[in-house]
């Protein structure tokens, strides 16, 4: 399995690392891909200017790595690539990449939507936003916690 | 003798900085305790989690010169 | 909402597509993305030189269209991308791209998941596939019947 | 005065070529019925339907000059 597991500190090209990866798995019929990016334009007009996060090192990227792991292990997959920045980002940037490529599409389609929620809950990176000039950080959500019971 | 607290999210806001060289101490326990007391209840609310050297623990732990802690809030990454 | 939806007879760049897709959709929290491909090496060394999707004109596109129109009615979706190759292609060619994006990532993956499986076992497409030089014509998996029934 | 048949999928097998222009007949059933036996055989199995003029159409229906039926087997798309 190809795995590609990477703590991004600048910004990237979600098209063109999706296009590379799934160039290296000419076998794997189907590829299901996420990629999260900061929402430009806000609820109730509360715009977010930027977006940070913060990341430690000596848990951040090895977790990464544990949770590639994890997902490799739960689903046939012919492979794995997990993207995730951390420092500041504007609107319309991308935070996050999942991709994971298989032979059944069910595989890719589990595998990258477990690999999502785990990222979102219990990676460890904290995020501030700048709302009208002001950073304030931002809690855990509630859903985020619900998405992974689903997981049992 | 020195120990390095780092204080992730928003216990940066709490402590005023990222991170701080603080007098060796024994424990976690005791390097929490020396600290300004409004500064030490948040850092010992029950959500937050602790790693030296970059290995989690949990409860009171001894400490070594040159140590590394890092007081973890819940996380909201992604 | 921002549908495109589309029925191709010549290759197509996914990456490119995708790229596109996302750069139009600014305000999407999370894109998920299902590419399917023509699986280059086959099982027990039944490699597949070739693979030959024929549609029906009056048919296809119209049901495409109207799959669009009922997805875009399940969830709350920013933009909906269905792309679908027609004619001969060989492997590691694109054949299908869904690409569902939404302020919410639940939203993303159930809508993406719902229309593939649904293109997969509904879709006027009829596939053969040439195999040690001789084409056969492919019948429809129990496996694409079942996935349809997750939903209801 | 015709109409035509076109034959999708691996039906295009069975009738040796993906379309063919035939005598207007009043219905469905009578333009099958002057087929070739074994072809009919196939086109009237239970799981192909069939579309006129690009509607699909259940059990026997009238056609007109110029009407396009399709036989249509399952899909195996995508």
């Amino acid at each position: 399995m190809i795995g590609d597991v990477r703590l991004l500190t600048l910004p990237f090209d979600a098209a063109e690392e999706l296009g590379t990866f799934t160039q290296r798995l000419p076998q794997a019929g189907g590829i299901v891909s996420f990629l999260g990016q900061v929402r430009a334009g806000g609820p109730e007009g509360a715009e977010v200017e930027a977006l940070e996060l913060r990341h430690y090192d000596p848990l951040t990227l090895p977790a990464m790595t544990a949770l590639a792991a994890r997902v490799a292990g739960r689903w046939t997959l012919d492979g794995l690539l997990i993207l995730h920045r951390s420092g500041t980002m504007g609107p319309g940037e991308p935070i996050v990449l999942v991709a994971a490529a298989a032979r059944h599409r069910r595989d890719a389609f589990a595998a990258a939507d477990f690999a999502m929620d785990h990222l979102k809950s219990e990676s460890w990176f904290w995020k501030r936003e700048k709302v009208a000039g002001a950073w304030r950080w931002i809690e855990p959500r509630d859903q985020d916690i619900e998405d992974l019971a689903r997981w049992g | 003798m020195a120990i390095t607290l780092v204080f992730l999210g928003r216990l940066e806001d709490a402590a005023g900085s990222g991170s701080r060289e603080v007098p060796a101490a024994a424990s976690l326990g005791q390097a929490i305790g020396a600290l300004d007391p409004d500064l030490a209840d948040v850092l010992r609310g029950p959500r937050i989690r602790c790693a030296v050297n970059g290995t989690l623990v949990q409860g009171d732990v001894p400490l070594r010169n040159g140590d590394e802690v890092a007081f973890l809030p819940p996380v909201s990454g992604g």
